[in-house]
């Protein structure tokens, strides 16, 4: 498809009218924290972040959704779901955040079950991506295919380079949205910044100081579910949290739950759940398939790097590194993929 | 002379050495060089993975309580402030003295490693830590880069109580003295100077931005519950739906369950994801405990009875 | 047909409550809406998310079989929050229902067979369905010889009292044996744990699937009994439980290894489990 | 504590009471709820902690 350019004096404009227009979600700046939000137009947008804190997938999958809510009186029962949602753009997300939407498509457009609420939201939204502009240390998104400036998933990209900012158009939906804001996105000779942009790609594709190699991992899996390994450290000092899932864009579990003021009616919610908790997999009857950290540990490792690739032929990791980063123990899954390709080349 | 990180290593190498301890709990090199992350040493041969410097923020102690019922003793790394949670786990009876050995290292400070991180060039290597006093110097194979602690320790640091270990068996390096302690309490006297709609605002604000991944719970040394009451099904007490009223009750909750037992080692406040400033409701509690009962930090010393944790007839009655 | 996509139960009434055990009562369902009753084609094996509104979800599995008629049965076993209102509901209350879901047994696989069923304590729920399905005046001649071992922890833990002594004996070519673990006054049949009772009954494994249900500890040793009588994998089926929230593959808890048991089962033959980890 | 505690997150003085009331001490007890009930209607409805949308 065809390429744009927006200047950077239009973009406020631009942010401004998409708020009007649309259920605009963009990073913002809270306190210490950069964090996706809805916004009502240019002056809370931060477009000058590395990797917000907390990734954009609440827009698809908020941490709290109502699924429907009812009214039961003992004689009658009535059961209200929510409205489909409203048109939605999610502005500015990195590359990596975006690669990770994709891998919730198929868990939730599932085969043999599909999901109207996701699907609703995804439907009815469009991505405008934002290429990086710095690699940080804990990055290592080239390692699961990815990369800085890659399109993949996104509706539009924008790339910043000067002061302009390059549009690539890359879905209908994009191609779409430009045409309808084509004040902003102009039409020029857009040769020079497709240049620009490659050669910036190929400066930030040097910059990862992670070596992360993910060739043969999946195949030791296949073989060795019981490995030492998991009996490790990592297991010692995990303390069960749920930093890690919360802050992955690609973890998706979700826990489902009646939410009521004591009387006849009540929502029920779907929130965020994670598979680092006790309780998680805890039956009524008190058997626990996955009783400790290092059953827990490793089912988190092997989802990302084995059975999301199994089930879906995607890697379940985009390496944007959060866990990396927030994990209050330094379990890292950089590490932990080197030190199974170890395990593997040793065996 | 040997680095303080060599006298660990040697003391360590000793203790299994010789049977004192199955386990040595210590800190080793992260994956970032800014960042040390808990080692579980239980030969000899491991002990060269001890390090020690301004990035072992993590509490060790709070990993004692696993090892409690393991046949051998247990040797855990401890910088002062870590020590108070030794004497509290003393205290609540959850660790056994003759199975523990506390190996105390007077610690100058520990650096926030996100902001050290982000000036250092990426990929480069950790050479050495100079401490200047005020600063410390860290050497990498990229150059020198200088921190001041002012700007770069964490916040619970630069009004550290004990610098120096309350309890060790055997101590690594010199005794250290303390300062600046007085001003621990400014940011609460600033809060509660706040009219009552404006401390709503500001703690509105921040547990808004809760995700309840219960980091700052289970990284808490003195939470030793065996069942949490924010884990329990039946009945549920805290709804698991993220809002600022159930966020707003999980932290009051949270903070006043370890009201007496809290040691202030701020590892909630340094872990929450969220940059939620958990340690200025805890350090409230501090506070009116200093206030009301004249209750010093707990755990500054081994047998401290929490105010709250018993009965004396000359406690203040504010409330009648 | 019931909507895929829907996390939104349907509105079901009970119409009938029978206490099986102290903590096991068993409930009779019919949907509000005719038509979702006529269209719902479960099959044996299969489980429903029931709610309690205010209380939430639970997947129970479906005991009846579809050939008894239009309603559905759900043994219900007092042991959590949603159980625990279930168990105090009355009979005219309303319920939520969503499903069918999982895989079912391969009923279709197994004709011509001896069927051999293990159940231990309450896991005689989910296979009472291809039970019931297999000895229905419809199917019966599908299958040969029916043989049910069901083993309990006590004479008053035995579910399906009347099925056992009465309604399944009365149909051709069946036997049934029956054990508890402990010696009990007024009890005449077979004291003992369900694994060596197998191995009294040897079971022979020419032309036989075997289909065994219960708690984990008895699927470990009793498949161990199985294979040492010269079962193949492909002739021992079984039914896994895990925690579920969704029941459609997203939640996540439920997976052993890439599988999740909501959707690729709960039904396995011991083939397919050994090519899973054993985290059940 | 727990009431110094509740005033540092942002509610209101008053809004919560602690009393030792024995069971003997009937007049004590009215007086007590008739207090409290007062100071709470003069503080109007509590806005910490209600719920608020999703």
């Amino acid at each position: 498809m065809e390429s744009r350019v927006v200047n950077k004096g239009q973009i406020s404009e631009l942010l401004d009218k998409l708020a009007k227009d649309y259920n605009l979600f963009a990073p913002v700046k809270d306190e210490t924290m950069t964090l996706f939000r809805r916004v009502s137009g240019a002056q809370d947008v931060l477009l000058d972040y590395n990797n917000s804190d907390i990734s954009p997938k609440g827009c698809f999958l908020p941490q709290n959704e109502k699924t429907f809510s009812y009214m039961y009186t003992g004689d009658s029962l009535e059961i209200n779901k929510p409205e489909g949602a409203q048109k939605t753009v999610l502005f500015g997300a990195r590359p990596c955040d975006i690669k990770a939407v994709l891998t919730f498509d198929p868990v939730f457009e599932g085969v043999k079950f599909g999901d109207e609420y996701y699907s609703s939201k995804r439907e009815n939204s469009i991505i405008i991506g934002l290429s990086c502009t710095k690699v940080l240390s804990t990055c290592f998104c080239y390692a699961m295919g990815g990369g800085p400036c890659d399109i993949t998933g996104s509706d539009l990209l924008l790339t910043e380079i000067g002061d302009k900012y390059y549009v690539e158009v890359i879905t209908e939906k994009g191609q779409a949205l430009v045409d309808a804001y084509s004040q902003i996105f102009a039409k020029q000779d857009t040769a020079q910044l497709a240049k620009d942009k490659d050669e910036l790609a190929k400066k930030l594709s040097g910059e990862f100081v992670r070596k992360v190699d993910l060739t043969g991992v999946k195949e030791l899996m296949d073989n060795n579910f019981e490995l030492p390994y998991w009996s490790g450290d990592d297991q010692k000092k995990c303390i069960s949290c749920g930093i890690c899932t919360y802050v992955c864009p690609t973890c998706h579990c979700f826990d489902i739950f009646d939410y009521t003021t004591g009387d006849f009616t009540g929502d029920r919610i779907r929130c965020w759940d994670s598979c680092m908790y006790p309780e998680y997999t805890l039956e009524a009857g008190g058997h626990n398939p996955r009783p400790t950290r290092k059953e827990r540990i490793r089912n988190r490792f092997m989802h990302k790097i084995k059975y999301h690739l199994d089930r879906y032929n995607m890697v379940g990791c985009v390496g944007c590194g959060r866990c990396v980063i927030k994990c209050p123990v330094n379990i890292d899954i950089t590490k932990i993929i080197n030190d199974l390709k170890e395990v593997a080349q040793n065996a | 002379m040997m680095n303080l990180a060599q006298q660990l290593q040697e003391q360590a190498k000793k203790l299994l050495e010789e049977k004192k301890v199955d386990l040595v709990i210590g800190f080793g090199q992260g994956t970032e060089l800014a960042r040390n992350t808990p080692v579980f040493i239980d030969s000899p041969e491991g002990v060269s993975a001890l390090t020690w410097g301004p990035f072992c923020a993590n509490n060790l102690a709070k990993y004692l309580s696993d090892y409690n019922n393991a046949p051998g003793g247990t040797a855990v790394v401890v910088k002062g402030c870590d020590a108070r949670s030794v004497n509290r786990l003393l205290d609540d009876n959850q660790i056994l003295r003759e199975k523990v050995v506390v190996i105390g290292v007077p610690c100058p400070g520990q650096l926030e490693w996100q902001k050290v991180s982000a000036e250092i060039k990426p990929g480069s290597t950790l050479k050495e830590v100079v401490d200047n006093g005020d600063s410390y110097t860290v050497k990498t194979d990229s150059g020198d880069y200088s921190f001041s602690k002012k700007d770069y320790l964490l916040h619970r640091c630069l009004v550290c109580e004990n610098p120096n270990p309350v309890i060790s068996d055997i101590t690594i390096g010199k005794e250290l003295p303390v300062k600046n302690y007085e001003e621990r309490f400014a940011e609460v006297q600033d809060l509660e100077k706040l009219a009552v709609n404006e401390k709503s605002a500001y703690w509105d604000k921040q547990f808004t931005r809760c995700l309840r991944c219960y980091a700052c719970r289970n990284v808490c040394s003195v939470c030793t519950c065996e069942v949490c009451v924010f884990d329990q099904m039946m009945p549920m007490w805290v709804s698991k739906r993220t809002n600022l009223s159930e966020n707003t009750a999980f932290h009051i909750t949270r903070a006043f369950h370890v009201a007496g037992r809290c040691v202030d080692c701020g590892e909630c406040d340094r872990v929450c994801p969220m940059d939620i400033p958990l340690r200025k409701l805890n350090v409230k509690i501090h506070k009116d405990l200093g206030d009301l009962f004249n209750s010093p930090t707990p755990g500054t010393e081994p047998g401290l009875i929490s105010p709250l944790g018993g009965f004396s007839p000359g406690d203040p009655e504010e409330f009648m | 047909m019931p909507n895929p996509t829907a996390l939104t139960p349907y509105p079901a009434t009970i119409t009938k409550i029978d206490v099986e055990a102290g903590d096991t009562k068993t409930f009779t369902v019919v949907f509000d809406d005719p038509e979702i009753m006529e269209n719902f084609g479960n099959q044996p094996g299969q489980v429903c998310m029931l709610s309690a509104f205010g209380e939430g979800e639970s997947t129970i599995s479906i005991t009846s079989s579809p050939t008894r008629g239009k309603f559905l049965e759900f043994c219900v076993r007092r042991v959590g929050r949603l159980t625990s209102v279930l168990h105090q509901m009355e009979v005219g209350q309303k319920i939520g229902v969503r499903g069918p879901y999982g895989n079912g047994f391969p009923y279709e696989m197994m004709k011509g067979k001896d069927l051999f069923f293990i159940g231990g304590g309450s896991a005689l729920a989910p296979i009472r369905s291809l039970i019931d399905y297999v000895l229905s005046d419809q199917y019966r001649s599908d299958y040969g010889r029916v043989e049910i071992l069901y083993g309990a922890r006590s004479m008053d833990d035995v579910l399906f009292k009347s099925d056992l002594a009465e309604r399944w004996p009365a149909i051709q070519n069946t036997k049934i044996y029956t054990t508890i673990d402990r010696p009990e006054e007024g009890w005449n049949g077979h004291v003992g744990f369900v694994p060596p009772f197998i191995e009294e009954v040897a079971p022979t494994p020419e032309n036989k699937i075997v289909i065994l249900a219960g708690p984990p500890i008895l699927i470990k040793l009793g498949l161990a009994v199985m294979e040492k009588l010269g079962f193949k994998d492909e002739q021992i089926i079984t039914t896994l439980e895990m925690r579920m929230k969704c029941c459609l593959g997203k939640c996540g808890r439920c997976n052993v290894g890439s599988k999740f048991i909501c959707v690729d089962g709960p039904v396995f033959s011991l083939a397919q489990l050994k090519e899973m980890p054993p985290e059940y | 504590m727990f009431k110094r505690l509740l005033e540092y997150v942002g509610f209101e003085p008053g809004r919560f009471k602690a009393r030792w009331i024995s069971g003997s001490e009937g007049a004590k007890f009215t007086t007590t709820v008739k207090e409290m009930t007062e100071t709470i209607k003069s503080l109007g409805p509590n806005k910490k902690m209600r719920d608020d949308i999703i």
